[in-house]
């Protein structure tokens, strides 16, 4: 024990065991404020759900929506969660076709938050129906009337691009999680833990033929994954972009939309990773490397947000179109001035301060940054969905919209339906990738020194760079 | 005892089609009863219509009617074609009619008086013997006040007031009395004039507001738009005199906004530059003589250049029209300023051509003043009357000081109410008899000399009512009282009345039977000699002759502070209320106003100039004070108001009347002081400055449409009457034909008039072209987001290339519509039409305050320019069933789709509500049922069985009215033959008294919406978006647009 | 008497080198059937097996073709089956269809991805063999020979000698109940 | 290879399975309304329109000119069973009976509706009776029933398959407004 190898990305980590002692002790019996963190989040999903029941007893008209602004609230919350639904894929997808070492311990999070935030933007769509019992004519099964969806509507590619995304985050989620399930289970003797664990992890063993093609298949799915991503937010960009409603008909939607589900959902990472790693005290796990690399993605993707807000004022300008012209000036100067301000200043400027190193590295510094990212993404849905539709071509029609307790419960107990899950995410399964975690270790090795590791540094080695 | 309409009487003429159809479930939900007549009415086939003829009784004008019934229920109003007061046309109070019919808060049976806002049901026999009794007590001291009874009915109550000692007054609070008192002034003769508009190329009104609600507006509307709309490259020339622009001063073509109280001065301006320039003064040469231009320029604060210019072109052009005052111009000088008109029309020789004095029966000289009423109220509170029957008038609401009026009533010791609603006088009586609705009753009417209209029931009471005439009848044999007549029931006296008075020995070969028959069918008689025109009389009397003299300096005194904050008050007629009777129609409350396109509430018109100076916004709350006390209510900016003038509408505040009317706005008759004219007798609404308060408090205004800019959209455009010539020349047919157009063809027995009279144009197909700007913007839009045209972008390129597939074949017609908007004068009959037509939820005030009013075609009213300049554009919008309808692809269940026969489909049942096609439609046509929407009942027994009622949750919009097109197809496949053109007419285009709207198949290039669209006229919204609707919009002519060198392109 | 015996020997490691050098030789000794147990997926682990490239790739190809193809075919199948106009495009609006194709594709590569890994995993596994220790999944390697019959001394000297932490004979691969 | 799977697994499957087609089926099942009505009176279609041949448009008179065939009026009952007030023609027996009853006081027969189409389907029978559809393609043999019963399942399916199959519009604006 000459020399104690150390891994870059984790150098207080050192030995295999100790990732599935210290992953594993999440799982052991919560607190007390677990319990009442819980309570809240239910109490406040009691009320959206409430709320909801209200609606579709006694008709959409509960929520704030009218004739020209027929959508509002929910779709904005709906764009806003399938981007944050983004970055999990990116991280544990996009990340990992890049080799990116970092991503190794945040992955499994990133997911998680990935597969419930699908969860709950999946359910904007039906709660946003004027007749959401009907919901399932939007799905192409066979009926007795013979008749299909239309498959020419951008909606009907949301339920393909939604439904595919869950689908496959979903599966991507659990199929990782395998390995770490089956480690649960080697290592609770809790009855009901056990039965779980022995169902999820599929009577994983660990052999090597097992990992040859769990390592192919997880490949495959991260590839498969990382077009999704690409594709989800882009039709979800569509739904606006196709129609011809001025301020949302412009070809830069896609990848803005993409630009800003990344921006969005890395934020929200981060606003969701500092107080796990605070209170689970997985500081040794979260390193201060992860919140600088995930905070220069933050800086990245919200200059390309920021450039598409000036592009599109440039070509709203440009193409000399008298409604696009003026929904534009009117969202900087109209009714809702205070929206996009809020949008441009939480957006573009705020996440400026990330050139700094020192904020990069701050804790409290990116939490503060993050959340107001967080509000600045939610705002920029409504700027774009409730000016363009409240300021369209017939000034006639023009009319404001403002959100009635039915949206904003609802909107809150998606929050806590997110919670809800991600709460017991946390002390269910393994918030840490047990096994992937330990190849950014070093390997235990019998013989010590720097030429067994040369020998044996594939994937291992802690001497590569970053 | 149930107070409820006669459900179970209802259900056996229900026949056997459910009432209303509902889009809620799939009808599982427990077995329903089917029932079938015991003996069904001859022409009743279950699942058809039928179609009666009656008499609007809405106003006092009377237009004829077409009610279609289905399966004993009256389901739809339409004018009776060939009625020559409505044309066919009914304005939107006469399509409301059925909802006084079915109103659910009808007084349902004869109620006595137990105590405060307490009733005893009673039974019509106790009813009327309690009435008796009265009647039998208070001889000689009993007074029959009524509104306007013309023909039988007044003749019954004459016979009824006699022979019961009772003596008669008839009040209607319109009453024009001006306009008697100055020609009885001028012309010794008291009538009120009959103005021909058709003939009129040239029309000034000093505040007669002749397309709303003044005498005869339906057949004013439709005559004047025949005259004044562009055609053949002419047009007529319509100015309007007043402080105030209503519905009818937004439609003319320039506006003398003069100063309140000086139109007489205005008018006698006008007149002595025409006989300054050879115009024959006539008797009223020696006024003219006395005025003085210059003066009257500046105390009316229009410029002499601006008289000199009217006056040219009034006199220049021989048919011409002046006519006024209105209610809302009736101040202490009104008799002058009618007199001035008709010294007017006298010096332009329009006296016997375009102005006919005949003694109009319905406005005949025992109608009342106002003043007379001030002298019955002083009598009853010297309780001088005993007994007071009321049928029709509502003095405690359409009178002010309504605390004097109150006590007046209060000092009676007895009255008996025939209202058939609890209004707020009726609620002080003591019996209430309620009188059947007049499409229950029998009756006649008569609507001008010459002409007598029968009235007929068009189905079987709704609630226990009984006809006043009947009870006059009853009442008079208990107390064997000596009326001159054999008849038991009033439809025995109205027949016996015709059989002596109206078609004595008619010539018809049947007799009178036939002759009897042959009337209800046609639902008039013309009578064959022709009243004999007045002619002036020789002398004038004293009053007059002083007045004459001195009407050239009379100014109309205000009364109430002058200052900086007090403005003249105008309390102007509803178009949609008439004097308030009509408010409890929740239709006419949910119609958005045409002027200021409020809902369900009053508001308060200010200019916007002094508007800003207070700064005061649409919604604003403020506080109107006059020497009668304090109203609250919203504000709107109205360029068509002077500066120094604010104006209120009359007809809301009620405290009674029903659920709709009650609390809603306020009643302006409050603000008021009971001055009369000392001439005329009449009202004075023109009297007093009010001082206004800006609470600065703000509510959200309860108004369909708060932009009244196009924000240079061009939505409603408008082109120079040498424009819209030189596009029709160039397109080699100058003379596109546009007159009155076929009317609807109602099936059944019931005669009309043959379709197929009208083209007397040119048949010549033209395909308007794309104007090569448009068509290189349209290209340059193709770089900049939208796709450029490749298709044949006319409404008859449906479908296009590319869609042509199973059903969409060329073979298919296009459903079409064109709209002039030279002929759209913005009164929403349409609107009402179609809530009538399509089974539309109506949602309420706060519903409508935020946006989801759900008519489906609107009409936009724009404003340009300020003060002299200020142009109105109205625009009926609604679906406009493009051919690259942005809301079909959008929807992901193929609930919106296009038909094959090129209609814009929205299915209700296939509806999630996804309300992406609304957000996709850049018209915003398409509503949504963002609640349920119910109606109490009776109200949703007039709801169309061919229409589904939709729920929450689901779009609509307009459909063309398919369910007629359907109809039409089915009724044209029994007779083994195509539709004809015509034979479609949506609910909208078949009401609009100006025959704006034109709809058929646009692919048959002989079809009248073909001919039409093809006009130089013609453009489509929006037409930069390549939607290819199937609405052709035709401008509007105005002096106020631009001419085109520069062409508009969107 | 090359018959393989039923029973096996499991040698326990604690580290990685000595688990590929125990296979290295194992597979010198012409070992056949050798299960080898690990934490982690390991490059050198694989190598010393000598694995194949595993076939779940073509199930992924064949999935996302299928979807490909599935979803450019149905939409249009649907849309003739009841031709609906919408907005005056065609019928067949193929640029729509990319997008559905585009997710079909996904959609199914991604499951028959998933169904490749647990047809060629042989997952899910109800039971879990006797031999199967919990330190397997957390820091410990093993490696589980059934000698032919005779060798079982060979193979616990190979393992011996390879720094084996512990070596277990005459193990059964058989299930026994859940973990 | 597969293990059998788990009971959870099995179970929650099958949970859902169960889920979706309760679902999907409280909303696509027709409306049958057929059996076990009885109607006020027990009108036998077998004797009326099978033993005494009486064609279906005597009585439902208005099939073949309007949107509704039309319940016939009690008049058109009592034309028959009871000419001039005098009842005949099985005049013993319990329904002419009950008729009588229904006449003497001249209140309408309360029939139960038996084929019940939903509110937002409309259904010209005019369009249909003058092209040749009998009425028994979709009332059934009415004239064998004792007791009518409904006979098609007057769902979306069964109209589109008919319509389909004689090439007639399957345009939904021609059936939903």
């Amino acid at each position: 024990m000459a020399t104690v190898i150390r891994s870059e990305t984790h150098p207080d980590v050192s030995e295999y065991g100790e990732v599935n002692r210290d992953v594993l002790s999440l799982l052991g019996k919560p607190g007390r404020s677990y319990y009442i963190l819980l309570a809240i989040v239910l109490v406040v999903l009691a009320i959206g759900a409430f709320a909801w029941f209200t609606q579709v007893v006694l008709g959409i008209g509960m929520s704030g929506l009218i004739t020209p602004v027929s959508w509002g609230a929910y779709i904005t919350t709906f764009v806003f969660w399938v981007g944050i639904a983004h970055s999990g894929t990116l991280i544990s997808a996009v990340l990992f076709l890049f080799r990116a070492r970092w991503r190794q311990s945040i992955y499994r999070a990133a997911e998680a938050m990935t597969v419930f935030a699908v969860m709950t933007a999946g359910l904007f769509p039906i709660i946003h129906l004027g007749r959401p019992w009907v919901f399932y004519y939007l799905l192409p099964y066979p009926s007795q009337r013979q008749i299909w969806p239309n498959f020419r509507s951008p909606l009907l590619w949301d339920v393909f691009a939604v439904g595919t995304y869950l689908t496959v985050s979903a599966t991507f989620f659990l199929l990782g999680m395998i390995p770490d399930i089956a480690a649960a289970r080697d290592g609770t003797t809790v009855p009901w833990r056990k039965k779980l664990y022995t169902v999820m992890s599929f009577g994983w063993r660990g052999t090597a033929n097992e990992w040859r093609h769990f390592s192919k298949a997880y490949l495959y799915l991260a590839a498969l994954a990382t077009p999704l991503v690409l594709s989800v937010h882009s039709v979800v960009s569509w739904d606006f972009a196709m129609s011809i409603v001025p301020g949302w008909h412009t070809t830069i939607f896609a990848p803005y939309f993409v630009a800003g589900a990344i921006f969005s959902g890395l934020a929200m990472v981060i606003t969701i990773i500092v107080p796990i790693r605070k209170i689970f005290k997985l500081e040794a796990y979260f390193t201060p490397r992860h919140f600088d690399a995930m905070a220069k993605m933050v800086l990245v993707t919200g200059m390309v947000v920021f450039y598409a807000y000036l592009t599109e004022f440039f070509m709203a300008w440009y193409s000399f179109e008298t409604p696009e012209r003026e929904i534009f000036v009117w969202r900087l100067t109209g009714d809702y001035w205070w929206a996009t301000w809020i949008m441009l200043t939480c957006n573009g400027i705020i996440p400026m301060l990330l050139w700094s190193r020192k904020v990069r590295v701050s804790i409290p510094a990116l939490f503060t940054i993050t959340i107001f990212v967080n509000i600045g993404m939610w705002f920029e849905r409504f700027v774009i969905i409730v000016t363009s539709l409240a300021h369209e071509y017939e000034p006639w029609q023009w009319r404001n919209y403002q959100p009635s307790w039915v949206e904003m419960a609802i909107v809150a107990g998606s929050f806590a339906w997110f919670a809800m899950w991600f709460l017991l995410f946390l002390r269910v399964l393994p918030a840490v990738s047990i096994a992937e975690l330990k190849e950014v270790l070093p390997a235990p090795l019998r013989r010590h020194g720097r030429a067994g590791v040369a020998e044996s540094h594939g994937r291992i080695g802690p001497a590569e760079g970053k | 005892m149930s107070n409820g309409p006669n459900r179970r009487e209802f259900l056996k003429v229900l026949g056997v089609t459910g009432a209303g159809a509902g889009l809620t479930g799939c009808g599982t939900g427990g077995a329903e009863r089917l029932i079938p007549y015991v003996t069904p009415a001859e022409e009743i086939v279950p699942g058809t219509s039928t179609w009666y003829r009656t008499t609007c009784r809405e106003c006092p004008a009377g237009c004829g009617m077409n009610i279609r019934t289905r399966e004993g229920r009256a389901v739809k109003a339409e004018g009776n074609p060939l009625s020559p007061i409505s044309h066919g046309r009914l304005c939107a109070r006469g399509q409301a009619s059925l909802h006084g019919l079915y109103d659910p808060d009808r007084v349902p049976r004869p109620l006595a008086r137990k105590g405060e806002d307490d009733w005893n049901p009673v039974s019509w026999d106790d009813a009327e013997r309690q009435l008796a009794d009265q009647l039998q007590q208070n001889r000689g001291r009993t007074v029959l006040l009524s509104g306007n009874y013309t023909g039988t009915m007044d003749v019954l109550a004459d016979q009824f007031a006699a022979s019961l000692g009772i003596e008669r007054l008839s009040w209607e609070p319109f009453g024009y009395e001006p306009l008697r008192a100055a020609n009885r002034m001028v012309f010794g003769v008291d009538a009120v004039p009959v103005n021909d508009f058709r003939n009129a190329d040239v029309v000034i009104s000093f505040g007669a507001d002749f397309l709303e609600t003044w005498l005869s507006p339906v057949d004013y509307a439709h005559s004047w738009v025949q005259s004044h709309a562009y055609s053949q490259g002419r047009k007529g020339h319509m100015v309007w005199v007043g402080p105030h622009q209503s519905l009818t001063g937004l439609n003319a073509d320039e506006w003398l906004p003069v100063r309140p109280g000086t139109e007489h001065l205005a008018a006698l301006a006008i007149a002595r530059l025409i006989a300054d320039a050879g115009g024959n003064a006539g008797s009223a040469a020696a006024t003219i003589a006395n005025v003085d231009v210059a003066n009257a320029a500046q105390r009316t604060g229009v410029s002499v250049d601006r008289f000199r210019q009217v006056a040219r072109i009034f006199a220049a052009n021989g048919r011409s029209l002046a006519v006024g005052p209105g209610v809302a111009s009736t101040h202490a000088a009104a008799t002058a300023v009618a007199a001035a008109v008709a010294i007017l029309n006298q010096v332009a020789g329009n006296i016997g051509s375009t102005v006919r004095l005949e003694n109009r029966e319905e406005h005949a000289a025992g109608t009342a003043s106002y003043a007379d009423m001030q002298r019955l109220l002083q009598r009853m509170q010297q309780g001088e009357i005993g007994a007071l029957l009321v049928h029709g008038p509502n003095p405690l609401y359409n009178m002010p000081e309504n605390d004097v009026v109150e006590a007046a009533l209060a000092a009676v010791p007895f009255i008996a109410s025939f209202s058939p609603m609890l209004d707020e006088t009726s609620s002080k009586a003591h019996l209430l008899l309620p009188d059947h609705h007049f499409l229950e009753s029998w009756g006649d009417f008569v609507p001008r000399t010459g002409v007598t209209a029968l009235v007929q029931p068009v189905m079987t009471p709704v609630f226990q009512s009984k006809q006043t005439g009947d009870v006059m009848l009853s009442v008079a044999r208990r107390l064997n009282a000596p009326i001159t007549t054999q008849a038991n029931t009033y439809y025995d006296f109205l027949r016996e009345r015709w059989a002596r008075d109206i078609m004595p020995g008619s010539g018809i070969a049947g007799g009178f039977e036939d002759a009897w028959r042959e009337a209800l069918k046609v639902g008039y008689v013309q009578s064959t000699a022709p009243a004999a025109p007045a002619t002036a009389a020789a002398s004038t009397p004293d009053s007059a002759a002083g007045m004459l003299a001195s009407m050239n300096v009379m100014e109309a005194a205000f009364t109430g502070e002058a200052g900086d904050d007090s403005y003249y008050l105008i309390a102007y007629p509803s178009y949609r209320f008439f004097d308030g009777r009509l408010a409890n129609r929740a239709w006419l409350q949910e119609l958005p106003d045409p002027i200021s396109k409020f809902c369900w509430s009053s508001w308060v018109e200010i200019n916007p100039a002094t508007a800003d100076r207070l700064r005061i916004d649409n919604g604003h709350i403020i506080e109107v004070t006059t020497s009668r006390g304090t109203m609250s209510l919203p504000a709107w900016r109205h360029p068509g108001t002077r500066e120094d003038t604010i104006a209120i509408q009359m007809g809301q505040g009620h405290e009674g009347l029903g659920r709709y009317a009650h609390d809603r706005g306020v009643n302006v008759m409050r603000l008021l002081e009971p001055a009369a004219d000392p001439l005329s007798g009449a009202l004075v609404t023109a009297q007093l400055r009010a001082t206004i308060h800006n609470t600065r408090k703000w509510e959200r205004p309860i108004q369909a449409g708060l932009h009244s800019d196009q924000d240079g959209r061009q939505i409603a455009r408008n082109i120079t009457l040498e424009d819209a010539r030189h596009r029709d020349e160039e397109r080699g047919f100058a003379l596109l034909p546009i007159t009155a157009g076929p009317q609807v063809t109602p099936r059944g027995e019931h005669p009309v008039r043959a379709p197929g009279d009208y083209g007397r144009g040119v048949g010549v197909h033209v395909e308007p072209d794309v104007h090569p700007f448009d068509a290189r913007v349209k290209n340059l839009q193709g770089s900049a987001g939208w796709s450029p045209t490749d298709v044949d972008a006319s409404p008859m390129g449906w479908p296009p290339p590319g869609t042509h597939y199973g059903e969409y074949s060329e073979a298919q017609p296009r459903w079409a519509m064109a709209i002039d908007l030279e002929r759209c004068i913005g009164c929403s009959a349409c609107t009402t039409a179609c809530y009538a037509e399509n089974n539309i939820g109506i949602v309420g005030p706060e519903q409508v305050a935020k946006g989801r009013i759900l008519h489906w075609i609107r009409i936009e009213r724009y404003f340009e320019g300020e003060g002299e300049n200020l142009e109105t554009q109205f625009l009926p919008m609604m679906c406009q069933h493009c051919g690259t309808a942005p809301c079909e692809p959008v929807c992901p269940v193929y609930a919106a789709y296009h038909t094959p026969d090129g209609l814009n489909a929205q299915v209700y049942n296939r509806c999630v509500g996804t309300r992406y096609c609304a957000n996709n439609c850049p018209y915003k046509v398409r509503v949504f049922n963002w609640y349920s929407y119910e109606w109490p009942e009776p109200l949703n027994w007039q709801l169309n069985p061919d229409v589904t009622v939709r729920e929450k949750g689901v779009m609509e919009k307009c459909t063309f009215c398919v369910q007629r097109i359907r109809d039409a197809e089915n009724t044209a496949r029994l007779e083994d033959r195509g539709a004809r053109d015509g034979e479609v007419t949506p609910a909208c285009a078949q009401t609009c008294p100006g025959d704006a709207l034109v709809f058929g198949n646009i692919k048959d290039p002989n079809s009248r919406v073909a001919r039409v669209a093809a006009s130089g006229r013609g453009y489509r919204v929006f037409e930069g978006i390549n939607t290819q609707s199937a609405i052709t919009y035709l401008k509007k002519v105005s002096i106020h647009a631009e001419t085109a060198s520069a062409p508009e392109a969107h | 008497m090359s018959a393989v015996s039923s029973q096996g020997t499991l040698g326990v490691y604690d580290a990685l080198d000595s688990t590929t050098a125990t296979i290295e030789r194992l597979r010198a000794a012409g070992m056949k059937r050798i299960t080898v147990f690990s934490p982690l997926p390991s490059h050198e682990l694989e190598h010393a097996l000598h694995a194949g490239e595993s076939p779940v790739r073509m199930f992924t190809l064949v999935g996302a073709l299928t979807g490909a193809a599935t979803g450019f075919a149905f939409p249009t199948w649907a849309s003739m089956d009841w031709p609906l106009v919408t907005g005056g495009k065609p019928i067949i609006s193929g640029p729509a269809w990319v997008i559905i194709a585009f997710e079909l594709t996904i959609l199914f590569g991604a499951l028959s991805t998933v169904a490749g890994l647990f047809i060629n995993a042989r997952l899910p596994q109800r039971r879990v063999m006797q031999v199967y220790d919990p330190s397997f999944s957390s820091d410990r390697f093993g490696i589980l020979v059934m000698p032919p019959s005779g060798r079982e001394a060979e193979v616990r000297d190979i393992m011996r000698d390879n720094g084996a932490a512990e070596i277990r004979e005459q193990v059964q691969e058989v299930k026994v109940g859940d973990l | 290879m597969a293990k059998p799977p788990n009971k959870v697994l099995l179970a929650g499957a099958g949970a859902l399975v169960l889920l979706v087609v309760l679902a999907v089926g409280a909303f696509t099942v027709g409306p049958f309304g057929g059996g076990g009505i009885h109607q006020p009176i027990a009108f036998p279609h077998d004797v009326h329109a099978g033993t005494n041949q009486i064609p279906c448009m005597y009585c439902h008179t208005s099939a073949d000119r309007s949107t509704a065939a039309g319940i016939p009026s009690m008049q058109v009952c009592a034309g028959c069973h009871i000419p001039g007030g005098v009842t005949m023609i099985a005049a013993d027996s319990t329904g002419v009976k009950q008729l009588e009853a229904y006449w003497r006081e001249q209140k309408p027969i309360p029939w139960v509706r038996i084929h019940n189409l939903p509110d937002h389907a409309s259904f010209p029978h005019m369009r249909h009776v003058n092209a040749g559809v009998e009425c028994q393609e979709c009332h059934g043999p009415v004239e064998t029933m004792v007791e009518v019963e409904q006979f098609s399942s007057l769902r979306m399916g069964w109209c589109i398959e008919c319509h389909r199959e004689r090439e007639v519009r399957v345009d939904c604006f021609v059936c939903h407004y």
